[in-house]
């Protein structure tokens, strides 16, 4: 009873991106997979889920091989995955995107009062009971809808669940019930494939641990037998003293300055004051109104009460940026070269006359992905979708640089991004920060909430909760104010 | 966040009370305003006159909801209408005319496959492959018959002539087409995966639904649609001509939409469309009893299009308002 | 309750275009409506079916339902229409058809020109005029035996003639000057020596005639059209290579349409089918037609 | 890693190349196969018989980058055209030509304007707003005259007429549109904004560009491209005739796809189109060398349609391929 991957290579387009990886699970354990953005986690996850035909190897299941074409070929094994990108049908409710294919019927027709039921039930035994399978999944915020994605592959009980960086939007409680999921599972022998950049999680969860890079498994350990600075070593190739900068001096003038901002429906009364020089958390759980709230500050909604910027056209002629949270649905154009995708926000302001000035695009482009280290290093003329989750983040991120904004904000800017690129973008923040610009950090990760700021703002069901010091302040603290 | 849920049907539902208060209000308008609207004789024009649009907005609505477009519509009823006369008329080897029709029909039906399989297998444009359809089909039909046929037998005006007491059998047939339909869309699994496609493709794909078979099915029940249109429309007029039919498929579209159909897919229902179809009708007959000239028939009728659709837009949320075909 | 025609001082007349986007059906209906202006005491209902045959029966439904004494059917490229035509008969109400006399089915009465006559006429006019390669360009495929009618009359005269060739636009110039002018532009590139050229209608020979001159043919090309457009009057008048027309006036049939409606309502007995004369029209008599 | 981007790269370029072997094969064929091909009329009616299309399509592709569809455009050449002719032509008050023609245009950006607004500004689903100008306009054309319009001085026929060297001015004006519209598309910042509106139109919104400014501005540009169109037309026709236009925005359309646009919009190019613009041009007049019979024409064009658009097809990716329109 063994799921193998032997001698598995993928190429896109004529190049290799996995080079024979060779790996192994058993059911009942917590197989981890960690490796650098780019390393060729989410391709190896594609192919056994059927989504995406490895160019050569094999797939093999108890000895015998599973030729799989399809995604239906997977489930029909019993290998049901959780991708990397959110998949939702907006327009259908929970209920519909969870039972998709297979609903419960009456007469040939489909009994919705039972559906309904049904999954309610499927979302209480995954421990998401609180969402409403009535309701659009439009209408769900990111992390409940990841919460759906994740009850959609427990449908039909699997017997290998594969988990690509589930927790990436998950906070708090969410968190704590998706591990609870997990270990349930794997007490009922099913294999979980769990992918992640949260290596601390990872080491609390993980039976195994494989860690890729460059498209090759370079060791496969276990939590006992290792430790975060070793992963990051394997990971990286490079050894990372230490995760966060050291903290800033005091912070200069105000730079941004919001007065009892309220959006009905969302958050109300928000009142914070942005520094030149200083890195401000702002946490919440999920659901907390801190993505609306951003959203609000930018201009890009509305506000229903108090002063924010009237467009994001405005906000960035004041000299704010921000990166939003949702990188397919509005941070990237997709179609898009990654140059394009750069240039998009200083296409105006670098004209040369009615022309775009293209000399000077290709070069702080090029300058921009030295700069951040997106890879693969040329990528300027490809499409952005087909870099990595974390190396799309990396793009966004140098969109907004590009302005030269004094106020930045950052929307879980750090999701999906492998630690050693984390940590190059703490350094860089804090560069900015010291180079005197403010800096609004919005995280779900309590490390980095309270690792990379200097002071920590709570948002609890729309309105700010309280605020601390980063220095000495301890998770508790933050999260007591979090939760209601 | 059930309150939110509740806020959200809530609002579903004040647009479809809307809708249907708009509809009433062109009634009462009409009927306040015009002797003749009420009459017994015009509220059958009203019941026929909708057939048409009526059967093909239902097809056009399942394709629309897969996120394509179906322009070959209008085409197909000239084919399938001149073909059913030319087998019923055929000197000698006439067939009986419900086989004509039934081959009528099936013509319509292969048409939608052709569409479907372009679309699906080879990932065509839908609005290019009907495109090209539109124009194929109606070359077909004028290479079946260059001229008019208009067969001999009497009983060919039977389908678009009778009546089941006060209701014109056309009229029962659009609507039980509306009726299997809507539970088709809103009860079955391929129906709901039909509209899911028009959602998120790739996600019904990766459910393990055979996404371009649903595909061909949609299109296949559009040319159905059409090709029953065609031959009702045949019997009705009691002569078939190959040039008939032309920019039928607007008014389809129209009727859809109205009934806030989104042409992105993923969105509409066949109630909505039944409405549009309601409003284009009565539209067109409400200029014609108030005597409005033709031209500024037109006119009028863009705008009134208009006028209606923007009562729709309150149910799409922002972001996909923003200005996507 | 259904008031009987005549114990009335006036009529309401129904007018059921097939379609009056084309300069003619257009006249035709304006013709018929001065007409009852100047009678006095008839009402006019004019609806158009936008070429969609269905419509039209509609629109006839619809006139019926508004309890008109009599309806005329401007039939344009329609062949027939039993379905309506037998709504009226139900309502037994009469209907006049002009210009288009139906196929199928029971009329009143009919008023139109004779357009294999008109074709002729023009093909007689040609061959006494020319030898060589002839054009014909046709309005649109032949469910619409008006034009058929037309090119049949040509073809009758000019087929017969050892010294002429007939050749036939591979496309159709949709009843349009545009479509004149393409169809015609084709022409030219493959036949370059005709000698003439035949139009179903005027608006095509109009379009024509302009592709004649982009390409320095005048002087060896002429044209023959049908209707007696405006501005075919006019190039005929001129004396430009535009040499002949029949006249098939809108104003003329719809006055006669009119006029025959009432009679028909006032219970005379009228004669079935009237065929207006289409005088040939050329340069010596185009002045009295403008 | 190096050869990816070139493959990718390289990928691009062999469609390309395919795609201008396909024009290069078409013109031998013709060459060889017919006598009057290359003579100098055709060659002038080739020409002159692309402008229409091609003006058209230039600002269909403009609205098509944005995800959007003009349906009005036919119906817009005809208000122009009938407007310009009727102001030169109007009795004594006859204005200027050039002053005419001008307004004529005007009129074409104005319903631009108009479209672009609902579209941008009200959200409505561009198919069904420009659906319902195509009527309203076409409406108005008729109300403005319902007989076509043929003004006496002939000064007016010199726009359609005029020959710069062997080259027809107006096919000049056409490649003009062509050239400088390749350049405001692929160089300037509004260009780019609007391609990248196509792709996604929330990030382009929160990257500080006006969405709904760039959106009205493509809908200007095909009005002004279809009032153009409209004059020259009826300059080179001599008559304006309000009944003018009918289906030309499928020409155009087809047009942009087969040069490679995608109706979902970000993907296309000026390039493209204008080689679509070639190949149906090319298509209609071998039929019509062949003296292929009109019906035969439109059965083979709609065959031709889908085959030149499965070679284009390999230049999608998957994903964007799966049955959307
Ligand atoms: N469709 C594609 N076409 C071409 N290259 C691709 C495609 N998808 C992925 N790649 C390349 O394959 C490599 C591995 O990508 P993959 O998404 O598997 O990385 P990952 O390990 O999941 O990274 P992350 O942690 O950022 O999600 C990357 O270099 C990426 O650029
Ligand atoms: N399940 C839900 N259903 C409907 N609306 C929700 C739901 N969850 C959140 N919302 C709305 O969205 C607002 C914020 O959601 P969101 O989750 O984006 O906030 P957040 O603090 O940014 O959390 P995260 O960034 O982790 O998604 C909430 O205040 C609420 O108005
Ligand atoms: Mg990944
Ligand atoms: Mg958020």
């Amino acid at each position: 009873m063994t799921l193998r991957l032997r001698d598995v290579h993928k190429s896109y387009a004529g190049v290799e991106v996995l080079h024979g990886v060779t790996l192994h699970g058993e059911p009942g354990e917590v197989l981890a997979i960690v490796g650098a953005n780019g390393a060729g986690k989410s391709t190896l996850i594609k192919i056994l889920s059927g989504v995406a035909p490895m160019s050569s190897g094999t797939l093999s299941w108890d000895g015998d091989e599973l030729g799989l074409r399809t995604p239906h070929d997977a489930h029909a094994h019993g290998i049901r995955t959780v991708h990397q990108e959110l998949s939702l049908v907006p327009e259908l409710s929970v209920t519909e995107n969870l039972l998709m294919g297979n609903f419960p019927r009456r007469l040939g027709l489909i009994d919705w009062p039972a559906a309904h039921r049904r999954a309610a039930q499927l979302l209480h035994e995954a421990g998401f009971g609180m969402i409403d399978p009535r309701v659009k999944a439009a209408r769900l915020s990111v992390a409940r809808q990841q919460m759906v994605e994740i009850a959609k592959a427990l449908v039909s009980e699997p017997r290998v669940l594969v988990l690509d960086e589930p927790s990436a939007v998950l906070a708090g409680a969410d968190l704590d019930a998706l591990f609870a999921l997990i270990r349930r599972l794997r007490s009922r022998g099913v294999l979980v494939v769990y992918v992640s950049h949260r290596l601390a999680e990872v080491l609390e969860l993980a039976d195994r641990i494989a860690v890729i890079k460059d498209g090759r498994v370079v060791a496969t350990t276990t939590p006992g037998e290792t430790g975060e600075g070793a992963l990051i070593r394997l990971m990286a190739g490079r050894a990372l003293d230490r995760i966060y900068p050291d903290r800033r001096p005091g912070p200069g003038e105000p730079l941004l300055r919001v007065d009892g901002l309220g959006r009905t429906g969302e958050f109300d009364g928000v009142t914070l004051t942005l520094r030149a020089g200083e890195i401000v958390g702002l946490f919440g759980l999920v659901g907390s109104g801190r993505t609306e709230f951003a959203a609000c500050v930018f201009g890009a909604t509305r506000a229903t009460t108090g002063t924010a910027f009237r467009s994001p056209r405005h906000a960035i002629r004041a000299g704010v940026a921000m990166v939003t949270e949702d990188r397919a649905g509005s941070g990237l154009v997709l179609g898009m070269t990654v140059r394009d995708n750069i240039g998009l926000t200083t296409w105006r302001s670098t004209a040369r006359g009615p022309f775009l000035d293209r000399t000077r695009q290709r070069a702080s482009v090029s300058a921009m992905i030295e700069r951040l280290g997106i890879r693969p290093d040329h990528c300027a003329g490809m499409p952005v979708a087909h870099l990595s989750g974390g190396n799309q983040q990396k793009v966004v991120l140098a969109k907004w640089l590009l302005t030269g904004p004094r106020v930045l904000i950052l929307d879980e800017p750090t999701r999906g991004v492998d630690m050693a690129t984390r940590v190059d973008i703490y350094r860089m923040i804090d560069r900015l920060a010291r180079d005197g610009l403010a800096v609004l950090l919005i995280s779900s990760d309590l490390t980095e909430v309270l690792g990379a700021t200097d002071r920590v703002l709570v948002m609890r069901q729309g309105r700010l909760a309280g605020e601390l010091p980063s220095a000495g302040a301890t998770e508790e603290q933050v999260l007591e104010r979090a939760i209601a | 966040m059930t309150t939110l849920a509740v806020r959200i049907k809530g609002r579903d539902v004040t647009v479809e009370i809307a809708f249907t208060l708009l509809i009433a209000a062109l009634i009462v308008v009409a009927a306040t305003t015009s002797e003749s609207f009420l009459t017994a004789t015009n509220i059958t024009n009203l019941l026929k006159q909708m057939v048409t649009t009526g059967l093909l907005a239902f097809g056009m609505l399942v394709v629309i909801l897969t996120g394509g477009i179906d322009l070959s519509v209008g085409s197909v009823v000239a084919f399938a209408g001149i073909v059913t006369a030319g087998l019923v008329h055929g000197s000698g080897s006439g067939l009986p005319i419900p086989v004509a029709m039934l081959v009528g029909v099936a013509g319509g039906v292969a048409f939608g496959a052709v569409n479907g399989v372009l679309v699906a297998r080879f990932g065509l444009a839908p609005f290019v492959v009907t495109l090209a359809s539109l124009t194929t089909v109606r070359g077909l039909a004028f290479v079946y018959s260059e001229v008019p046929i208009a067969p001999a037998d009497p009983g060919f005006l039977t389908l678009g002539s009778a009546m089941i007491g006060p209701f014109p059998l056309i009229t029962l047939i659009m609507l039980a087409v509306f009726g299997i339909g809507g539970v088709f869309l809103a009860r079955t699994p391929p129906g709901r995966s039909i509209i899911a496609i028009g959602g998120n493709a790739e996600t019904v794909r990766l459910a393990g639904i055979d996404v371009r078979r649903h595909l061909v099915l949609a299109y296949c029940i559009s040319g159905f649609c059409a090709g029953l249109a065609g031959i009702i429309l045949t019997s009705r007029v009691g002569i078939a001509q190959p040039s008939v039919g032309v920019a039928f498929e607007l008014d389809a579209i129209a009727a859809c939409v109205i009934g806030g159909a989104s042409l992105s897919g993923g969105r509409g229902s066949a109630k909505g469309a039944f409405g549009g179809v309601l409003v284009l009708v009565l539209i067109n007959n409400l200029l014609n009893l108030y005597g409005v000239q033709s031209f500024w028939q037109q006119v009028l009728k863009g705008l009134i299009i208009i006028a209606v659709i923007l009562v729709q837009r309150s149910r799409l949320p922002r972001s996909v308002a923003k200005g996507r075909a | 309750g259904e008031d009987k025609p005549g114990d009335k001082d006036g009529y309401t007349v129904g007018v059921a275009n097939f379609l009056l986007s084309g300069p003619y059906f257009s006249g035709m209906d304006a013709a018929v409506a001065a007409q009852a202006k100047a009678k006095g005491n008839v009402k006019i209902i004019s609806t158009d079916a936008g070429g969609d045959a269905a419509k039209l029966a509609a629109n006839v439904e619809d006139l019926l339902s508004r309890n008109v004494d009599a309806i005329i059917i401007s039939g344009g490229p329609l062949e027939s229409a039993p379905a309506a035509l037998n709504a009226i008969k139900a309502a037994n109400k009469p209907v006049i058809l002009v210009d288009r006399k139906f196929a199928t089915g029971e009329y009143t009465s009919w008023i139109g020109p004779d357009n294999e006559a008109i074709g002729k006429q023009d093909g007689e006019f040609l061959a006494a005029r020319v030898k060589g390669k002839v054009a014909i360009i046709k309005g649109g495929p032949a469910d619409n035996s008006i034009g058929l009618a037309r090119t049949n009359g040509v073809k009758s005269v000019l087929g017969t003639k050892a010294d002429i060739t007939l050749i036939e636009a591979p496309d159709f110039g949709n009843w349009g000057s545009d479509g004149g002018l393409t169809v015609m532009e084709g022409l030219l590139a493959k036949h370059p020596d005709l000698v003439a050229v035949f139009c179903e209608n005027d608006a095509m020979c109009l379009g024509a005639q302009r592709a004649i001159a982009a390409a320095g043919k005048t002087g060896q090309i002429v044209l023959a059209g049908v209707d007696g457009q405006a501005e075919a009057l006019k190039a005929i008048l001129d004396g430009t290579n535009y040499v002949v027309t029949g006249l098939n006036s809108p104003n003329v049939i719809g006055k006669l349409a009119l006029d025959r409606t009432v009679e028909v309502l006032g219970g005379a007995k009228v004669e079935k089918d009237t065929v207006v004369p289409s005088p040939q029209i050329t340069k010596d008599n185009a002045s009295q037609y403008l």
